[in-house]
């Protein structure tokens, strides 16, 4: 289990490359890779700053692998999260799972997003042409994550 | 004593990202202590009116108005997040 | 739209970063790879031969992306599926969807996988220690595809 | 005249992995193919039995039995597809 609060940019090969290597039982990698858009909610974008809560950054995204690793049957995972400031097309976050099989790999892969969205101290505040605004937190994100049922 | 955090729209509404706070007597929990910043008046007034959606964690762990407080905890309040 | 079938291997940095490059608008790459297990139903696998169908293969990948594509709002999407003799650990099938928001690349990427494996006309050989044998279609890839409805 | 072609377990079964088949008269579909090459015995017989999960695709699109076959057809048997 890796995870990586990070300011730099990542590379995706390399590190799924690595998340693999060393174990021939692994038969599924998913991975999601989340980048800057340049429009949100019909504004253009042109920075954006991700601001977070250090002390409790890491502790709380350990958690959430800690809980898809014990609902689905995997080998390994790898979450990657960039801060400070990032520009259009820019990458924010790798996630990735490494299984047996593809369903527990698809599954876990998008839960870990799910919670990571609702339960991890990020924040993004956008610079748009009508100024800066921090992202409202979206009720989607809120039902996407309850659709995993709950603790 | 209590160290309080403060992220994103409420680091910036309040002027500050953190500030040591000396918890008065009735301040037992984090309902508590949200009442009693609120009682400062202004941005915090309105940023913690009872409304308003507002995340707490205490020692780094989410939290909710039941949370107990001790002496040399660390209590965080930010909005709901929107990494990833 | 990338459809490829091909004996080479294929470098997973490189191809998401082409299928991202030039759209700003896209937020969310959701991809899936397959490799070789050095195992299967408790037989070490030294070898594996990829089988396909050349005049179909193509165009049966083309109609479950199109399908995709018509389910969900992604902006690109790419499958490669190697064929051929491979060896544990190599990497089989990689299928990657362009979208703006993750539930949209997430779903169609599993999809796609999904479809992949009832409907794409591709057969797997394993060489063991027992001999040669033929993969079994698994009950599980029926369930797999069957619960996404369909025509 | 059709050209039949086999793949994976059938193709190695058949011993052939295509062939170019006159349709007997009563052949006017994929089911009455199926039959017919059914007739031939041994193997054909063996793994074309009704029992078996054989997939059948008429000019590169998957069929079933009532699938209709013309002169010029490529049809294709093979084993459920066990990919990606």
């Amino acid at each position: 289990m890796t995870v990586r609060v990070q300011t730099e940019d990542f590379d995706v090969g390399g590190e799924l490359a690595r998340l693999r290597s060393g174990n021939p039982k692994i038969g599924a990698i998913a991975s999601f890779v989340g980048l800057v858009r340049d429009v949100a909610d019909g504004q253009a974008v042109s920075e954006m700053t991700l601001e977070h809560y250090p002390g409790m950054t890491r502790k709380a995204l350990e958690e959430i692998v800690a809980e898809a690793a014990g609902r689905w049957d995997i080998y390994d995972t790898l979450v990657i999260h960039r801060v400070g400031g990032l520009g259009p097309t820019d990458q924010i976050v790798l996630v990735a799972v490494a299984s047996a099989h593809r369903g527990d790999a698809f599954s876990a892969c998008e839960f870990i997003m799910d919670y990571l969205k609702t339960r991890a101290p990020f924040w993004k505040k956008e610079q748009t042409a009508a100024g800066a605004r921090w992202v409202e937190a979206r009720e989607s994100d809120a039902h996407a994550a309850q659709r995993w049922g709950g603790r | 004593m209590v160290k309080v955090l403060y992220f994103a729209r409420l680091r910036e509404a309040f002027g500050r990202s953190e500030e040591q706070v000396q918890l008065p007597q009735p301040v037992t929990d984090v309902a508590s202590l949200t009442q009693w910043l609120r009682g400062r008046g202004g941005v915090w007034e309105s940023e913690l009116a009872p409304g308003k959606t507002v995340r707490v964690a205490v020692n780094q762990a989410m939290a909710d108005g039941g949370s107990a407080l001790h002496d040399g905890d660390e209590v965080a309040f930010f909005p709901p997040v929107t990494g990833g």
